[in-house]
């Protein structure tokens, strides 16, 4: 068994970016699809991971750094409006929206 | 040649007085738009005493660099063709804050601004020298017109506003797109220069397209006329004056501008299909204006047969036939506004523009009775008038070149000194209709003072038609040559 | 070492100006008025000297913020876009009884986000920044919390912003491990220095950063948030976000795609004429259908879009100042009409449908004759500044040789007139059943809206010298 | 050969949480299926060399972040039943379809790579990257200062904007 090259790494991240992004669009489930959106990232993650490693620098792994902090932001932000989106409405099913056509 | 920049000045005078009116209160409005308007007129005296009536080139020439970075100029200048023009705008703007002075009595302000705005934009338009000022002042144009429509119309304004809107918009596309392409293939769009490098002969077809569809749609030309029944109902006196007598012009102007002097061959190619065009809409319009029993519909589709001699007259393409276009533009914009200004003056007393309404109006108003005579003889096409110099010369063009639309266009007079003949039986002549009695149908001072110039007019050039020619036949028979040699070219090849 | 940090100067005063709402905010007694979107103001002056300091100097900061001159044109637009923005707040914060520090520290983060944004030179910093504004977009847009419809449209607008946020980073990723970079001027001098382009790989990258702007700018097929989150968001945050995030994104995108990628031009070019005439398309058919206000100018903004995609697109020796110019027309045209959308709003009642205009002129006429100039010039009529703005954007793509391009482009924007004056014919031409449902009009907003007017008239009828700034400024970057 | 094996096990791992996440009802276990996701990521972190994200992922992603979602989930009490799917299979087939065109285009791309090579990629790693801590602090406070202040902004505005929404009162 070869060691795992950097297109393994690389075809790992895209099926796991594959994965988060029919999530997003399979899942109903509001909090589903955030986390769906974090599988994303964390393919992204990954693939700076494998490229710096590639490349032989550190620079991946501080894009990777800055990337769990938006991860973190967006998170905090989104899950706000969950919480107000579900003060409004005692579902978290998108399709229950109505004000909006989706 | 004078010294300052009189062009600029009566172009501009208007829109600033139109500003200043939002800073005063209604009852000077009217006095401030009647004050910026006289006064335009009075500048534009000496383009008519120092104008070189031998002169081929451009006259009264200002250019200034205006967007140097893509080479637009603002550049304006007029010649023998575009000088009739300005005067028919300066005179018809006055004669219409005359005409609104008691009709209109909401948001007045709002109004007369719109008609000053609307002045700028016909000067401007007919002043320009570029293509792309000439668009400027086109699109301009549009705004204020849908407003007097909308606004201050009769009760299907808003559809009438729309219905001009839609024609127009589509029309102002297809000549953006034109130019466009104009600039493209020729790196220019100053007027002289273009003639000078016209594009391919295939080309010039494209842009001929886009081109005669806005000019057809202002003129109006069959089949885009279908607007202009609804405009000219609907809109207030004053807005169908302008329609009349300026805005239809714009139509006529673009094609001897930019049509004929760009675009020479495809003016050939096309030449048949537009004479016939415009033979359809002399006699169609004469039948359709017969059958109408709306005097402002009346009035509007035997503009549609008159417009149809000007597109004749330009497509000619002979002296006789362009001079009488020009002529008979002049003509209509002072004889059909004037129509509309006699039947905005009685609509007010009578509110009903229905021609049963009305009858023996003669007997009751023998002030009003006499100018409709005259207008409506003068748009019989009367000898002695100024519409017979007009159509005369227009039908002569026509048998020189291409007979049968001649006999088309006699047949076309023919039915128009019955239609307006007919008319004026019906409104003036005959039973006193007794809901008329009881109503103040003469004229009074402010209104016989709107009408009188128009029927000075209406004698001057009947009478001495060398008033206008003068002035325009150097700039049109070099039209006639320089289209000629480029046909000579395109036939040497 | 402070030297180094001159390039930020901009974005630091309109943080600190954040920074010094949100401690007055709370310090305030509740009840108490406290004048806090002047802090925004004096902010937005000091970034404006700034600006003017810089512009010339070409100074860099770590060489990934570059106060180039194109980067400071952006700063300008952005910096009239958050003047616009804030005085047209006034009357929504109070009449929507919104939380007022919070509210202007946020849309002054968000200013600064895209200054920076439109600045940076770095992939990185550009995502960042993207992250700053779009964060504080997000919360903007559902701050009315009592609004069920406000809450849906943050979310929607979230969801799909963290989503295409995610498409953008890969896009990242890709140009990292493509070049070892994610500085632009090292990503463009290696991209062009690889011999056999388009490698599979460089195709990726242009392609997943592609669809981050599209979502960013609102390009079909990735606009389907943008009505949404317009008609959710208060009126004066929606005129922010479509002018603020627009001009922003398209700083950024060009500066990608016309310095790092433009070596594969011949590649994105293509993708991009056909995202922006469906863009074009789509936005201007759609908006015909609307009868909400907001709604419309969503689509309007939409298809605005298109048009500055074909300035991008066209961005030759003749057109380059394109994309500028038509940011700065479309900034305060645009801000101008969700000015008055947001003078009208009452509160209680929104009078954002095209019917709630039904005989403005007779209660307001100086709204409605300033929102006639707002929508003419969008629709792009003489001598307003939207009429500039398109003929330099398609007289730059004809020369460019994108004939079809610009045809698309005249002809929706004739359609797009159609819409834009049933208000005007609303407002004119027939006269409502139920008067005085509008508010009064606070000074500083009629203030402001006037400032708009005589922008769009100057840019209009005097457009010269701004064009030739637009053309110089963005000869800066490539 | 040691870690060819660790290599694939590990991804296997993270993928089959991964679909575990998405088609999980449960929303709770979806949350902890991520947190065992992520933990496995880090564990691919090590592989790679960098240690220092390895255990940032840990600290601050699975246990500060999926927590987050964790606490959210709990609050808003999700243990309702199911979504009740009208067409369940019309967003599924659409979600799969997505993601089979994701990997056709990438196969497409890795065949195409394989067949012509010359893709430039530097070969194997010349130097592993030390990935030490120490490394990636020194670049943190040098070279990416300005980011580092710009994702500070980040977090503040992210902090304004979580309370703004979701406080009661004001």
């Amino acid at each position: 068994m070869p060691a795992p090259s950097l297109g393994d790494y690389l075809a790992l991240s895209a099926v796991l970016f594959a994965i988060g992004a029919a999530g997003v669009f399979v899942r109903r489930n509001l909090i589903t699809i955030l986390l769906s959106i974090e599988i994303m990232l964390n393919a992204v993650n990954l693939t700076f991971v494998a490229f710096g490693r590639a490349l032989g620098s550190a620079d991946g792994q501080i894009i990777v750094f800055f990337v769990m902090t938006v991860a973190a932001a967006e998170a905090a932000v989104g899950l706000a409006i969950v919480i107000t989106l579900f003060r409004h409405r005692e579902s978290l099913n998108p399709d229950s929206f109505t004000a909006l056509k989706w | 040649m004078t010294t300052y920049p009189i062009l600029s000045m009566i172009t501009f005078l208007p829109v600033l007085a139109g500003a200043a009116i939002f800073v005063c209160s209604e009852r000077v409005a009217r006095w401030l738009a009647l004050a910026g308007s006289l006064a335009t007129l009075a500048i534009s005296a000496p383009l008519y005493s120092h104008f070189d009536k031998g002169s081929t080139g451009l006259q009264f020439v200002e250019s200034v660099p205006w967007i140097p970075s893509w080479n637009v100029v603002y550049s304006v200048g007029i010649d023998g063709i575009s000088l009739p023009f300005i005067f028919l705008s300066t005179v018809v703007s006055v004669l219409c804050v005359g005409a609104s002075w008691t009709a209109v009595q909401m948001r007045v302000r709002e109004f007369y601004a719109s008609l000053l705005l609307a002045e700028t934009a016909m000067i401007g338009l007919f002043a320009a020298t570029n293509l792309f000022l000439f668009y400027v002042f086109w699109e301009l144009m549009i705004v204020p017109m849908f407003l007097l429509i909308g606004v201050w119309g009769g009760p299907r304004r808003i559809h009438a506003a729309i219905k001009f809107l839609l024609f127009t918009l589509a029309g102002s596309v297809l000549m953006l797109v034109g130019l466009i392409t104009l600039l493209r293939a020729s790196g220019t769009l100053d007027f002289q220069a273009l003639a000078a490098t016209r594009p391919n002969a295939a080309l010039q077809s494209w842009l001929f397209v886009a081109f005669t569809a806005a000019f057809a749609v202002k003129v109006p030309m069959f089949p885009v006329h279908t607007w202009l029944p609804d405009a000219h109902t609907e809109a207030p006196t004053a807005g169908s004056v302008i329609l009349a007598g300026i805005l239809l012009k714009m139509g006529g102007y673009g094609l001897l501008r930019i049509a004929l002097p760009i675009l020479p061959d495809a003016v050939r190619l096309f030449r048949g299909p537009m004479l016939a065009l415009s033979a359809i809409a002399i006699v169609y319009g004469a039948y359709v204006t017969l059958a109408q029993t709306d005097v402002k519909r009346l009035i509007a589709y035997s503009s549609i047969s008159h417009m149809g001699f000007v597109t004749l007259g330009i497509f000619t393409l002979n002296r006789n036939g362009i001079e009488g276009a020009i002529l008979q533009m002049v003509n209509h914009g002072i004889v059909t506004g004037a129509l509309f200004l006699c039947v905005g003056m009685i609509y007010e007393r009578t509110h009903t523009r229905e021609i049963a309404a009305y009858g023996g109006v003669a007997k009751l108003a023998p002030i009003y009775s006499t100018f409709l005579a005259l207008f409506c003889l003068a748009a019989a096409g009367l000898p002695g008038l100024n519409s017979f110099v007009g159509e005369f010369l227009i039908i002569s063009g026509a048998f020189d070149t291409r007979p049968w639309y001649g006999v088309m266009a006699v047949w076309g007079v023919a039915l128009g000194t019955t239609y307006i003949l007919w008319l004026y039986y019906r409104v003036a002549l005959g039973e006193v209709k007794p809901g008329l009695r009881a109503l103040r149908l003469d004229l009074d001072l402010r209104e016989v003072a709107t009408l009188a110039p128009m029927a000075a007019l209406v004698l001057t050039i009947g009478l001495y038609p060398e008033s206008v020619l003068g002035f325009l036949r150097t700039s049109v028979a070099q039209l006639v040559v320089a289209s000629a040699a480029s046909a000579a070219v395109v036939g040497g090849m | 070492m402070i030297s180094s940090l001159n390039a930020i100067v901009p974005m630091l005063c309109v943080t600190a100006a954040g920074l010094a709402a949100m401690v007055a905010e709370s310090f305030r007694d509740p009840g108490e008025r406290m004048p806090i979107a002047g802090l925004g103001i004096v902010g937005l002056v000091g970034a404006a000297v700034a600006t003017l300091l810089l512009w010339n100097h070409n100074v860099s900061s770590f060489g990934v913020v570059s106060a180039d001159n194109f980067g400071l044109f952006v700063t300008w637009i952005l910096i009239i876009v958050g003047a616009l923005s804030i005085a047209f707040s006034g009357p929504t914060v109070e009449r929507e009884r919104l939380p007022a520090g919070e509210y202007y520290a946020l849309m002054l983060f968000a200013i600064a986000g895209m200054m920076l944004m439109a600045t940076a030179s770095d992939l990185l910093i550009i995502f960042l920044a993207l992250e700053v504004l779009s964060i504080a977009v997000y919360v903007l847009t559902g701050i009315r919390r009592d609004s069920a419809q406000a809450s849906e449209a943050a979310f929607k607008y979230f969801l799909l912003g963290a989503f295409s946020s995610t498409f953008f980073l890969y896009g990242i990723a890709f140009t990292y491990g493509l070049t070892g970079s994610t500085h632009l001027d090292r990503v463009g001098s290696l991209i062009a220095a690889q011999a056999m382009a388009p490698t599979p790989m460089q195709l990726l990258a242009v392609g997943f950063l592609l669809v981050g702007f599209a979502f960013k700018v609102s390009a079909v097929p990735f606009h389907m948030w943008t009505p949404d989150a317009y008609e959710g968001a208060p009126p004066a945050v929606t005129g922010f976000m479509s002018t603020g995030v627009k001009a922003a994104a398209f700083a950024a995108f060009a500066r990608v795609f016309l310095t790092a990628f433009e070596p594969l031009r011949g590649d994105w070019g293509v993708i991009l004429s056909v995202v922006a005439g469906a863009t074009m398309i789509v936005g201007t058919v759609v908006g015909v259908a609307q009868s909400n206000v907001k709604r419309m100018l969503a689509y309007s903004s939409i298809a605005h879009g298109g048009y500055l995609l074909v300035a991008l697109i066209a961005a030759n020796d003749v057109g380059k100042g394109a994309v500028l110019f038509y940011l700065l027309t479309y900034a305060v045209t645009n801000l101008g009409a969700f000015g008055v959308i947001a003078v009208l709003d009452n509160g209680d009642r929104a009078n954002d449908r095209v019917s709630d205009y039904a005989g403005l002129w007779n209660e307001h006429p100086g709204l409605a004759a300033l929102m006639t100039i707002f929508l003419l010039s969008l629709g792009g009529f003489p001598p307003m500044a939207g009429f500039i703005a398109k003929w330099y954007v398609f007289s730059a793509a004809v020369k460019a040789g994108d004939n079809a391009l610009a045809i698309i482009g005249v002809l929706t924007s004739v359609v797009s007139v159609f819409f834009y004056l049933r208000i005007v014919v609303m407002m004119y031409m027939t006269s409502s059943s139920q008067p005085l449902r509008f508010p009064a009009v606070p000074k500083i907003a009629s203030v402001a809206l006037a400032v708009s007017a005589i922008l769009i008239f100057y840019l209009g009828i005097l457009p010269t010298r701004v064009l030739d700034w637009a053309a110089e400024s963005i000869s800066t970057i490539f | 050969m040691a870690q060819a094996i660790a290599f694939y096990f590990i991804a296997a791992c993270i993928l089959g949480f991964a679909v575990l996440v998405v088609t999980t009802r449960d929303t709770v276990h979806s949350v902890l299926f991520l947190v065992l996701d992520f933990l496995f990521v880090a564990a691919l972190y090590v592989l790679l060399g960098a240690q220092f994200l390895a255990a940032i992922q840990v600290l601050v992603y699975a246990g500060g972040i999926v927590v987050l979602y964790l606490f959210v989930v709990m609050l808003v009490n999700l243990k309702r039943p199911p979504e009740a799917h009208e067409d369940p299979h019309r967003r599924t087939k659409l979600g799969f379809g997505l993601a089979a065109a994701v990997l056709l285009e990438l196969g497409a791309i890795a065949v195409y790579g394989s067949v012509n090579p010359a893709a430039p990629m530097p070969a194997t790693p010349a130097i592993p990257v030390s990935g030490n801590t120490e490394q990636v602090g020194w670049l943190l406070y040098t070279s990416y200062l300005i980011p580092f202040e710009i994702a500070s902004m980040l977090l503040l505005v992210a902090m304004i904007g979580a309370i703004v929404l979701a406080k009661r009162e004001l």
